[in-house]
């Protein structure tokens, strides 16, 4: 069989520079636009520290990958347009050179390694020792219950006890947790339909509990999120570090009213969440 | 070209192949149940499976299948695949009735989770079986590709005994 | 490069003397050739032509959607109509549309002409697996029009939303025909992956050994043999799904569930039972779909940058490796739904450690232009564009494998944008450069290069718009699946880029419009493609245009060398065809 | 009381009262006018009486709109929790009356007006609610808030839709009695209400005062029922005369 000449494949130089500038403006734009419309919300928790520390260290990190690599792409495209001038490509075989595939292929294993795994352990467990380890002593608890399409916030009361609850006794406006009367942990306890008060400065423990479907706690200027499962008593602690108002929204999709499921948390001092128990009416 | 061409019949090492490629994918199956069942069994509500002996003799019901298919395969007589063909439908005979065994002790109803993982790893297995029973009575006029059939049987032999043994110890 | 044959698997079957050779005549009738055909070539095209149906409805779900988002205060929709909307729009593209189009179109296609084969192994099962998808995907459509409305669960199908009728009116029968065509399509498609791995270990040509293959193939090949093996748990997962919907099991449903004031009966089973086996599959299966997008991008760019690819044989291993480690990651999708941080900490590890191999693939994808003659076709645009998009979104995945940055960013639009870039984005331009290339072996023409590379701005300008502002959406802290985001103050900042985005997502689905007309108009009307018209050196383009029945004349081809034979050190030719002696 | 007109016309063709031994059990479908007419005193009965609640009532609940802040702002002062309404005297409100036996067969014309649940202040409005099989149901929204109206029907086909803030009303028919079915809304979940279905015009919800009234009961015996959403049912057998009134009263205690 002959080899025809092309009767499709010659495409002008021309083409050359405007991938190129395609690719530099992707790769400007794209770096741009993270450096400056995507802004988290303003931190209000401990951990969340170390889980800034660690989306910088992968900006910086990506991104220098990132641009580099779009970088080496518009100058091959450029440099190795093809060209009528230039009658055959630079001849070899491919297979002299594996030496040099296996060299370059071993860059990107050990930048990778060191950038990638090195994030994730070194940068990256402190906060996750913070979310996911012990709970320090003096922890404020607070039980959540997610329910569709609400966050009922459930408070021991005076006696630091949550009361036994149970899914027979659920009534939607009378008892929305399925609080036992009978208990007597239970009589003092407080409930609210999507208010949370937490004292500044000090470890808060929620404990999570749903009653339908899967839900999940956020609260993005915590930088928290931990799905509530039904069946199991879940949890998630943090320190938030700022006064002031945060909502609770739901991240696991729970139905039509998912994107309404909304809870308000409200950070203040230590005596200022006391005096705002205290004028809760109590369960029963 | 006019569209007159000579293409080649699958070879015998590609039906090997496809065979093989099978037996993963049913294998991914049962290792799929498997999670579960090790999952939902720690679960409270949870209750051992009372086994009844007709269990077991359909497991020797099925061995036997498997011997007969190997006979079949060595010696080459007609005879031992309709003997195996036969063993085969005596095996989901018996396995239905073990269902029914079952369901009257009330072990298998659909609340209970150890009744409702039995009935649906024996029907995955039963239902992955009548297919083989199809290809055997299917093949015993040929006798071409036998020892391939006799492979996914003794696969399906193994993986019964597998699902039993996963039910039985826990 | 010489492959020394004779030993082994890399050994290629050839038909010994015992093998029968029969005469196959080309089916004459229109139902034979085009309807019930066995052949790979009508088969790929069927797929591909059922994929476009597909994506149009998918297409249109999106700019529903869109709509939506940008103008919520119009309530176009309800709030369970979108929960639909996207729930259908993520399955019917994902598996009906992408996997569709690439690894079952392109699969059947590619593979035996790639090879050297006349057909698949198994042309009656490939038949079979075509017709099983077909019910699949009316299913799927019939869902939109029975009472309580679609599958709203969301293309994950996380019981107890999905298990139960109270929680949302899309789990109806809308769920249900969802499981059943879920069910109809992992059919079909592990039957191809089984054709495909028998073809493909049995069926090349004589001197054709493993690492002659094209990457392409390479990459078929490991997405079947992922698809194969992943695809049965989450089939397990559905079967067990079923039994808690109808038949009152409790495998994915713990007891205490309350629904207005009725508890209900389960007891005892865990949901995140099913979260694992579906993500068992649910990882590997962005792999399946997105491996062959860049097996595609390679072939091409060797083709048209007139080089053999940077790294051949280091990219197989590489994928090997990725594909190996895509099965033990799943737990990645779950950072924060319960599991155990120690636990959490090994799925970040491992899934983080894909990057190396993956960005051996990059980097290889880069290195093949190394040195080259770059030819500016449009096939080329598309897989030039394939290697940005990559490097994008696949630097994007690393906030997302990492755990502790996941616990931010795990169901924001930082996920959405990313996930669309590269199970998207990729592999729909990796579709269109396979369309482009291999459009000759089709119909024998030339698709239309003018309006292929208008047709390559309106996507890669469009798309990387959309998805790449969808990531500073997430950075912001907007959340996924919300039908609305006015109501939270936090989400203000990332709501304000909705409408550009919906702008970039009406111009790119526009901007389809212009390679369906280029399709159809150059199937019918578009130049002559010679047998070899991009001066291809890989064995598909041994045959006319368009290939015959058969694919190969009456002798059966012979590789004599690997498909990359470009710039050939030692000869004067610019390239070396594979099958030339 | 109610009686059809298709009914009256035919007793006027008669020219005579019904016997109450009439073999007659359908009273015919109705017209298209469908109106409802008391029937003339002589021909029918009715049933009178009070739901009473034994013991200390319990108090009523503020109801916290904390997770709405637009559904808090509709309201000056803190609304209350409907579910037990007991008066000074015990006087139990929002119980659901209604013939649970002796109408077996029997058909009724059904009313041309709808019934209708509407959304105000966060709260549905009645509380309870009462309604012929085969009635047209009509929800609205008079909130400026999305609601979703979910049903809990266990007999008949249950629903679940979302509803705009003053958007378009919905439209539910019922084809099965079904007593004191759950309606709520699942983003305001203190929003709750409780639709009683029956075949029968026979039923009444009773007001604050307790006190209910069930007139144009034809002569004969009856099983009466009340039902309150947290204290259960309770029974009772009434013989209805001509003319006469049946006086009764349900007492409900706390379990």
């Amino acid at each position: 069989m002959t080899v025809h000449p092309s009767s499709a494949a010659p495409a002008g130089r021309g083409s050359a520079p405007l991938l190129a500038g395609l690719f530099v403006a992707t790769a400007v734009l794209v770096a741009y636009g993270f450096w400056s419309l995507g802004g988290l919300p303003e931190l209000a928790s401990r951990h969340g520290v170390s889980i800034d520390a660690t989306i910088t260290y992968l900006f910086v990190t990506t991104g220098i990958l990132f641009l580099l690599g779009h970088g080496v792409l518009t100058l091959f495209v450029l440099r190795y347009a093809g060209s009528a001038e230039r009658a055959a490509p630079e001849r070899g075989s491919p297979h002299a050179s594996s030496k040099l595939e296996w060299r370059w292929a071993l860059v990107p294993v050990l930048v990778m390694c060191v950038i990638a795994e090195g994030g994730v352990l070194i940068v990256g467990m402190p906060a996750f020792a913070q979310l996911y380890g012990e709970a320090p002593p003096d922890s404020f608890v607070v039980e959540v219950v997610g329910k569709q399409f609400e966050w009922l916030v459930h408070y021991p009361g005076p006696d630091g006890v949550f009361g036994r609850s149970e899914a027979k006794l659920v009534n939607d406006a009378r008892n929305p947790i399925g609080l036992d009367k009978k208990d007597p942990a239970a009589k003092d306890d407080i409930y609210t339909r999507g208010q949370m008060h937490l004292p500044v400065g000090r470890g808060a423990l929620i404990r999570l509990r749903a009653l339908d479907v899967l839900h999940s706690f956020t609260v993005p200027q915590f930088r928290v999120k931990q799905d509530l499962i039904p069946g199991f008593l879940g949890r998630t602690q943090f320190e938030p570090t700022r006064t002031g108002q945060y909502e609770l929204a739901c991240a696991e999709l729970c139905g039509l009213g998912h994107y309404r499921m909304r809870g308000f948390i409200t950070v203040e001092s230590q005596e200022e969440v006391d005096q705002w128990l205290s004028e809760q009416e109590p369960a029963f | 070209m006019d569209g007159v061409t000579l293409p080649r019949p699958p070879s015998a090492r590609a039906a090997e192949t496809l065979l093989v490629a099978f037996l993963a994918t049913v294998t991914m199956l049962f290792a799929g149940f498997t999670s579960a069942y090790l999952i939902r069994r720690t679960g409270s509500d949870w209750a051992r499976l009372e086994l009844s002996p007709l269990v077991y003799v359909n497991t020797l019901v099925l061995l036997g299948a498997s011997v007969t298919l190997e006979l079949a395969r060595t010696r080459g007589s007609a005879l031992w695949p309709r003997a195996a063909a036969l063993l085969g439908c005596l095996f989901l005979i018996g396995q239905v009735l073990v269902w029914r065994t079952l369901s009257a002790d009330g072990q298998l109803v659909w609340h209970r989770p150890q009744g409702a993982f039995f009935f649906l790893l024996s029907l995955v297995h039963g239902l992955h079986l009548a297919g083989g029973l199809i290809a055997l009575v299917w093949l015993l006029t040929r006798h071409a590709r036998l020892h391939l059939v006799v492979i996914y049987w003794h696969f399906l032999a193994l993986a019964w005994i597998y699902v039993l043994a996963l039910l039985r110890f826990q | 490069m010489v492959e020394r044959a004779g030993t082994g698997v890399l050994t290629a079957e050839r038909a010994g003397p015992t093998a029968r050779v029969e005469e196959h005549h080309a089916p004459r009738s229109f139902l034979g050739r085009y309807v019930f055909s066995t052949d790979h070539k009508v088969i790929g095209l069927q797929y591909l032509l059922t994929a476009m149906l597909m994506a149009l409805v998918g297409g249109a779900l999106a700019v529903m959607i869109r709509y939506q988002l940008a103008w919520p205060e119009k309530t176009v929709v309800t709030p369970e109509t979108y929960l639909a909307l996207v729930t259908m729009h993520g399955t019917i593209m994902v598996f009906f549309v992408v996997s569709l189009a690439l690894v079952s179109g392109f699969g059947n296609f590619l593979i035996p002409l790639h090879i050297g084969a006349r057909d698949m192994a198994y042309p009656f099962l490939n038949m079979l697996s075509f017709w099983t998808v077909v019910p699949g995907c009316l299913l799927m459509l019939a869902a939109f029009f029975v009472e309580g409305g679609a599958a709203a669960a969301g293309w994950t199908a996380y019981p107890p939303l999905s298990a139960l009728k109270e929680a949302v009116p899309g789990s109806g029968l809308g769920q249900t025909l969802w499981l059943l065509a879920m069910a109809l399509f992992i059919a079909s498609f592990t039957m191809g992956g089984l054709n495909y791995i028998t073809t493909i270990l049995n069926c090349r040509a004589k001197g054709m050994t493993l690492m002659r293959m094209p990457l392409t193939v390479w990459m078929f090949f490991v997405s079947a043999v992922l698809g194969v093996l992943a695809f049965p748990p989450l089939t397990a997962a559905a079967l067990m799904l079923l039994g808690d919907r109808h038949l009152g099991t409790s495998f994915f449903l713990p007891g205490g569930l309350v629904f207005g004031e009725e508890v209900l009966a389960h007891e005892g089973g865990t949901p995140l039972l099913f979260q694992h086996l579906f993500w068992f599959l649910g990882h590997p299966e962005v792999y399946v779909i997105v491996l062959p997008a860049i097996g595609i991008a390679f072939d091409v760019i060797a083709t048209h940058a007139r080089r053999p690819p940077f790294g051949y044989r280091i990219s197989v291993y590489a994928t090997l490796l990725i594909a190996f480690l895509s099965m033990i990651v799943w737990g990645h999708h779950m950072y924060v739904s319960g599991m155990n941080p120690l636990v959490g900490e090994y799925f970040s590890i491992a899934t983080v450690s894909i990057t190396a191999p993956f960005s051996v693939l990059g980097i290889n994808l880069i290195g093949s232009l190394w040195r080259g003659q770059i030819r500016f076709t449009t096939p080329m645009y598309f897989a030039l564009g394939i290697i940005s998009v990559i490097g994008t979104g696949g630097l994007g995945g690393l906030y997302l494998g990492t755990s502790t940055t996941d616990v931010y960013f795990h169901d924001s639009y930082f996920v959405v944008g990313h996930f669309h870039l590269m199970i998207g984005v990729v592999t729909l331009m990796g579709t269109f450069a396979g369309c482009y290339q291999w459009f000759p072996k089709m119909f024998g023409r030339l698709m239309n290069e003018r309006l292929g590379k208008l047709h390559f701005w309106l996507t890669f300008v469009p798309m990387m718009a959309v998805f790449v502002l969808m990531h500073y959406q997430g950075l912001s802290g907007m959340l996924r699946r919300y039908y609305d985001h006015s109501l939270f103050e936090f989400q203000t900042a990332g709501r304000a880029l909705n409408k550009p985005i919906t702008y970039f997502a009406l111009l790119a689905v526009g901007g389809q419009l212009v390679f369906l007309v280029n399709f159809f108009w150059s199937a019918r009307r578009g130049v002559r493609a010679s047998e070899n018209p991009w001066e291809g050196a890989s064995m598909e383009w041994n045959t006319a245009s368009p290939a015959p029945h058969g694919n190969f004349g009456p002798e059966d081809p012979v590789a004599r060398r690997g498909p990359y034979e470009y710039a050939p050190q030692d000869s004067h030719q610019e390239y070396l065809p594979q099958w030339t002696a | 009381m109610k009686l059809v007109l298709g009914t009256l016309t035919l007793c006027a063709f008669f020219g005579s009262a019904l016997s109450p031994t009439s073999p007659t059990t359908s009273f015919g479908p109705a017209p298209a006018s469908g109106a409802l007419v008391t029937a003339s005193p002589g021909e029918v009965g009715s049933v009178k009486g009070k739901a009473l609640f034994q013991g200390e009532a319990p108090r009523r609940r503020k109801v916290d709109m904390g997770s709405d802040p637009a559904c808090h702002a509709l309201h000056a002062e803190d609304a209350r929790d409907e579910s037990v309404i007991v008066g000074e005297k015990g006087e139990l409100a929002n119980v659901f009356v209604w013939v649970s036996k002796g109408l077996e067969g029997k058909e009724f014309a059904l009313p041309t007006t709808p019934a209708e649940l509407d959304q105000k202040g966060c709260t549905y409005v009645p509380h309870v609610l009462g309604m012929r099989v085969g009635q047209k149901l009509v929800i609205k929204n008079a909130d400026p808030v999305t609601h979703n109206v979910h049903s809990f029907a266990k007999k008949n086909k249950a629903f679940n839709q979302s509803q705009q803030g003053g958007g378009k009303s919905l439209e539910q028919v019922f084809d099965k009695e079904e007593v004191l079915m759950q309606v709520k809304c699942d983003i305001h979940g203190w929003m709750s209400t409780y639709v009683g279905v029956v075949a029968h015009p026979y039923f009444a919800v009773t007001k604050a005062d307790g006190a209910f009234e069930i007139p144009g009961l034809a002569p004969g015996e009856y099983t009466l029922s009340a039902k309150h959403e947290v204290f259960g049912t309770q029974k009772t057998a009434i013989t209805v005369k001509v003319d006469g009134v049946v006086e009764t009263a349900f007492t409900f205690a706390e379990e």
